[in-house]
């Protein structure tokens, strides 16, 4: 067995715990979120400030019964979670979280990321399929016109980045933004292209288009639970929720990580690249900025009401894409002149 | 095009408002209780279920007039009495109140012109059992009385 | 004119032998609370325009009419701009009797309640629908055919609608026992 | 987006959506023929929770049925009952007292305001916003703490008596309440800030589920229903009852005819009760609460006696058929979402199910009263 073979697999189980760890304690954090937004507690009675409320709950999840309604395709019905699980999984491999923290350097990690949130997308429209419902139907095309309606725009702009760091590559693009937060692609002011205007509304448009591929409110269009029950997922008890649900935090760190490496300098300390304690805490920044980013997400879930299949595929089409575009084309120009 | 642009602009604006009315919520204090470990002080008038009011002796006030049960719009009070010998007023022997139908209106309170009946402070009444809301007010008297 | 009495005359046209003027005399308040159960035992209150005291009962004219009379009564209220508040029945047992009671009501200042009453036979109680005209009595008409058991006739949808579907009894009629 | 799409028949299925489903708040079913998510025709189907409260009437005296009348519509029961009262008192001729119509106006505004509370939150979360739900129940749970301390209970306070109620307020409801219209209106300014000005909801609401007055009239929609739709209908304006003509109030009318108009209308209404109760609190006379000549035995004259007021959600009529004895006759409970809830079906077509949940919310259900 290779070196890198081994390195991968324990990459991946060490992804498998991280991510494990990430979506238990993020539904907790969400939980207690929403309840501080909502002049609320939140969980509070399982161990000091209901921290014990995940494992709780995972073990609850996991000695529940497996449901399976009647006359459903049971090896796509039982694949779907799989497949949601999967991919968010397959794409820590590639995500450096510092210098030397990364599974497997590839130089289209970008690519492959993309590539595996595709399959994210294909998993709804299995479960829903397969599901044999009605709501879970509708939901499941919701959720695919949606994906595709945000993969563009997010696509797009990841593209205009690529251009500006010049690789596919996440550990080079983080590199070409060290030292200091003013050489972040988020600001107008770059190294490779002068000075582009329209960067930090590039960088709305990805955090947008990562709410939009998670399924997140406002963007819950696929399981908007006051129109269509549960989406995607009514039909799934115990673990198979359970991973729907495991996936859905999975995809939700992974969009936290796309940003950050994109547009916030990944593991780059702010302050310039000092090499004493704490500023060298390379691992440190990256997580802090990730945490940053999903407490916006939980924020914004816990403050907007959804918006309408329309109104998602407008927002997309008309703004995201057209802008997304243009900062394309307008990139493309000012390399060229720089 | 300008719509397009200050649509954008507004709706924008819009949202962080949003997000700024509940962020200053987030640090503030929940304003809920968590009740098993406290709980409300019931207010002086709140309806119960009934009980029984004693005279200074200890004995209910009740002379088993019938009024309340009567009154009751879902006859969910049953009572008796009897008279025992060498005296004018009857003496309550048993008064059941099925808690089960009661729509807690308090008709009887109001009904009752002897000031037997009272609506009681408690709350924590559930239970899994039908039984328990059948209660003996009388037994429930002599408890209190002790 | 107000648009009591202006209902009043349209309403007039089914009772060409009275005339309009004459019958706005409320029932005195008198003579009503004595002998309330001596009305009962007269016979069916005979067709015609009622101006009741609205201080009194809450409502302004009480028509009672033929039941053929009835899509044209809702008609001219349509027009004048009344719309429906509900529709009911009454179970007359004794005189063998349902009543079908529509009530109307405005919705500017010209205040005027108007209820509109049909009696038809206990044992064969069919009246028209008043769907053609207001599309709302649909409901009201069906919660009253599952209630009182009177039949409308052309209802597009006349299946019981608070009730289980296959309810075949009428649980406001006197004499039904559970 | 708002365009009328040609449906095809042949192409539909039928979604059931109820009588379990997060939208339909309770036990309500709407059958609705979809042809891929537009809506080709819908049916309602009512009568989960029928309890036959019009059957009860006729089982209990008069003074055993007012409890009944906080179950119908359990988030504005004050109203129901001051509606009951009303014509009770108005066969009886019984006179009330000037105190206790005050308060009466009094606790059925709270009442009110509390009501249009949870259709804020309801309706916001049925649009997927979840968290003003919870700052409304903070809201309400003020008005219900300041009802409990005088009625004893919380949400059926079955308060008021035949002539009068069932006790007087004490001061602490007078400072208590003054306190709350404080804080309500500094909250219904951040509602406007956190719901109303969102883009995201006014986009859902505004231009969709449009009612118009014939269809107003045609279903004998009231209540804020209609008064989103330009009819200027409000029982206590058109039809004053009680002490109402003593206190100087605005009757929020919209033209739009839209979901947001209807929206606007119960915002604006929230505004218009603070500043009743705030005149009530004023003007409360000394004296009495309840008559001191009224009957034993409540035994209307024979006749046909009609009472409306306004509820949270539009005209509840009452028509009293009596025969002169301790029972009712007949007792016909006009209950305003019954009308309202009508026009949903013929409204609906051609919607979005999206756009037509969010229009199921705009009409503020409560299906106890609806299927009595």
């Amino acid at each position: 067995m290779s070196l890198t073979l081994l390195n991968v697999i324990i990459a991946v189980f060490i992804a498998i715990c991280f991510v494990g760890a990430n979506a238990a304690y993020l539904v907790w954090c969400e939980r207690k979120g929403a309840g501080l937004y909502q002049r609320r507690p939140g969980p509070m009675e399982n161990g000091p400030w209901g921290l014990l409320q995940p494992p709780v709950d995972g073990v609850k999840l996991m000695t529940k019964q497996l449901l399976i309604p009647g006359g459903v395709d049971k090896a796509i019905f039982m694949v779907a979670p799989v497949l949601a699980m999967f991919p968010a999984l397959i794409s820590f491999v590639t995500i450096p979280f510092s210098t030397n923290i990364v599974a497997h350097q590839i130089d289209v990690g970008v690519l492959m990321i993309f590539a595996f949130a595709a399959l994210g997308g294909m998993s709804l429209l299995v479960a829903g399929w397969g599901s044999r419902n009605k709501y879970a139907m509708m939901s499941s095309v919701r959720a695919v016109s949606q994906t595709v309606a945000y993969e563009i725009p997010l696509l797009i702009t990841t593209i205009t980045v690529v251009m500006i760091s010049g690789s596919l590559n996440l550990t080079d693009i983080v590199e070409f933004q060290l030292g200091g937060f003013w050489n972040w692609n988020i600001w107008p002011l770059q190294k490779s292209v002068g000075f582009n205007l329209l960067m930090p509304i590039s960088f709305l448009i990805i955090f947008v288009c990562s709410v939009a591929e998670t399924n997140r409110a406002p963007f819950d269009l696929g399981e908007a639970e006051s129109e269509l029950v549960a989406g995607f997922h009514t039909e799934y008890s115990s673990m198979g929720f359970g991973l729907f649900f495991m996936g859905e935090y999975a995809n939700i760190v992974i969009g936290a990580c796309l940003t950050t490496i994109l547009f916030l300098g990944g593991w780059s300390c702010p302050f310039g690249d000092w090499g004493f304690f704490p500023f060298n805490h390379h691992v440190g920044w990256f997580l802090l900025k990730i945490y940053l980013i999903i407490f916006v997400f939980i924020w914004i879930r816990w403050t907007f009401p959804r918006t309408t299949i329309y109104g998602l595929l407008n927002l997309s089409w008309k703004y995201l894409i057209p802008i997304s575009l243009f900062n394309l084309l307008l990139t493309a120009g000012l390399l060229k002149v720089f | 095009m300008g719509g397009y642009f200050s649509d954008l602009y507004s709706g924008a604006k819009s949202l962080l408002e949003g997000m700024w009315v509940t962020v200053k919520e987030f640090p503030q204090q929940p304003v809920t209780l968590s009740y098993p470990h406290e709980s409300v002080k019931m207010y002086r008038r709140f309806r119960g279920h009934i009980e029984l009011l004693a005279d200074d002796e200890g004995k209910p006030n009740c002379i088993v007039c019938g009024m309340c049960e009567r009154a009751c719009p879902s006859g969910c009070i049953s009572l008796a009495g009897e008279k025992p010998e060498g005296s004018k007023k009857k003496v309550l022997t048993k008064y059941i109140l099925d808690f089960t139908k009661c729509s807690l209106c308090g008709s009887c309170v109001e009904s009752c012109n002897f000031s037997a009946l009272q609506f009681s402070n408690e709350y924590n009444l559930a239970s899994t059992r039908k039984e328990d809301f059948i209660m003996d007010l009388l037994k429930r008297l002599e408890e209190q009385q002790k | 004119m107000s648009i009591q009495e202006t209902t009043r005359q349209a309403l007039s046209e089914f009772f060409p032998e009275k005339p309009v003027t004459i019958d706005p005399v409320p029932e005195p308040e008198s003579e009503e609370a004595e002998d309330g159960k001596k009305k009962q035992k007269d016979t069916p209150r005979e067709n015609g325009i009622i101006v009741q005291d609205y201080s009194m009962k809450g409502f302004h004219l009480d028509a009672q009419i033929n039941p053929d009379q009835l899509v044209r009564a809702a008609e001219i209220l349509f027009k004048l701009g009344y719309y429906i508040e509900s529709i009911t029945g009454v179970d007359w047992i004794k005189e063998g009797q349902l009543e079908a009671v529509y009530d109307f009501s405005r919705y500017d200042f010209d205040l005027c309640r108007v209820a509109v009453r049909v009696r038809i036979p206990r044992d064969n109680p069919i009246l028209p629908t008043l769907t053609g005209v207001y599309t709302g009595a649909n409901w009201h008409e069906r919660e009253t055919h599952e209630f009182f058991g009177i039949q409308f006739d052309g209802h597009p949808h006349l299946i019981p609608l608070l009730l289980p579907e296959d309810a075949d009894f009428h649980p406001l009629l006197k004499d039904f026992k559970a | 987006m708002n365009q009328p799409i040609e449906l095809q028949k042949d192409e539909t299925f039928v979604l059931n959506v109820g009588p379990q489903h997060p939208a339909t708040h309770g036990v309500l079913r709407v059958k609705m023929t979809m042809d891929g998510e537009y809506i080709y025709d819908a049916e309602t189907v009512l009568g989960y929770i029928h309890r036959m409260h019009e059957k009860m009437a006729e089982n209990r005296t008069y003074p055993q049925y007012m409890p009944n009348m906080g179950r119908l519509d359990y988030l504005s029961a004050m109203a129901f009952n001051h509606g009951y009262a009303l014509v009770v008192e108005r066969a009886c001729a019984i006179e009330v007292p000037e105190r206790a119509e005050y308060i009466r106006v009094l606790t059925v505004e709270l009442n009110r305001i509390s009501s249009h509370l949870v259709w804020l939150g309801a309706f916001v979360m049925d649009l997927g916003g979840f968290t003003p739900l919870m700052y409304c129940f903070d809201d309400r749970e003020q008005i219900l703490d300041l009802l409990e301390s005088v009625t004893g209970s919380r949400l059926t306070y079955c308060y008021f008596r035949f002539g009068g109620l069932y006790n007087d307020i004490d001061d602490d409801f007078i400072t208590g309440t003054r306190a709350f219209i404080t804080r309500m209106r500094k909250e219904l300014k951040m509602y406007a800030k956190l719901v109303t000005g969102n883009i995201i909801l006014q986009k859902r609401l505004i231009g969709h589920g449009p009612i118009d007055k014939d269809m107003c009239q045609r279903y004998g929609a009231t209540g804020p229903v209609a008064r989103g739709s330009g009819i200027n209908y409000d029982v206590r304006k058109n039809e004053p009852y009680s002490v109402y003509p003593e206190f100087d109030f605005d009757i929020p009318v919209y033209d739009e005819c839209d979901s947001f108009a209807r929206y606007m209308v119960r915002m604006d209404e929230m505004e218009q009760s603070l500043r009743i109760i705030e005149q009530a609190l004023d003007k409360l006379p000394d004296g009495p609460v309840n008559p001191k000549k009224k009957p034993k035995i409540i035994k209307p004259p024979a006749g046909d006696y009609y009472a409306a007021v306004e509820t949270a959600r539009g005209n509840f009529g009452i028509r009293m058929v009596s025969d002169g004895t301790k029972n009712a006759y007949r007792l016909k409970l006009r209950s305003p979402t019954y009308s309202n809830m009508h026009l949903f079906d013929e409204a609906c077509r051609g919607m979005l199910i999206s756009d037509a949940l969010a229009f199921m919310g705009s009409l503020d259900l409560v299906i106890p009263e609806m299927d009595r």
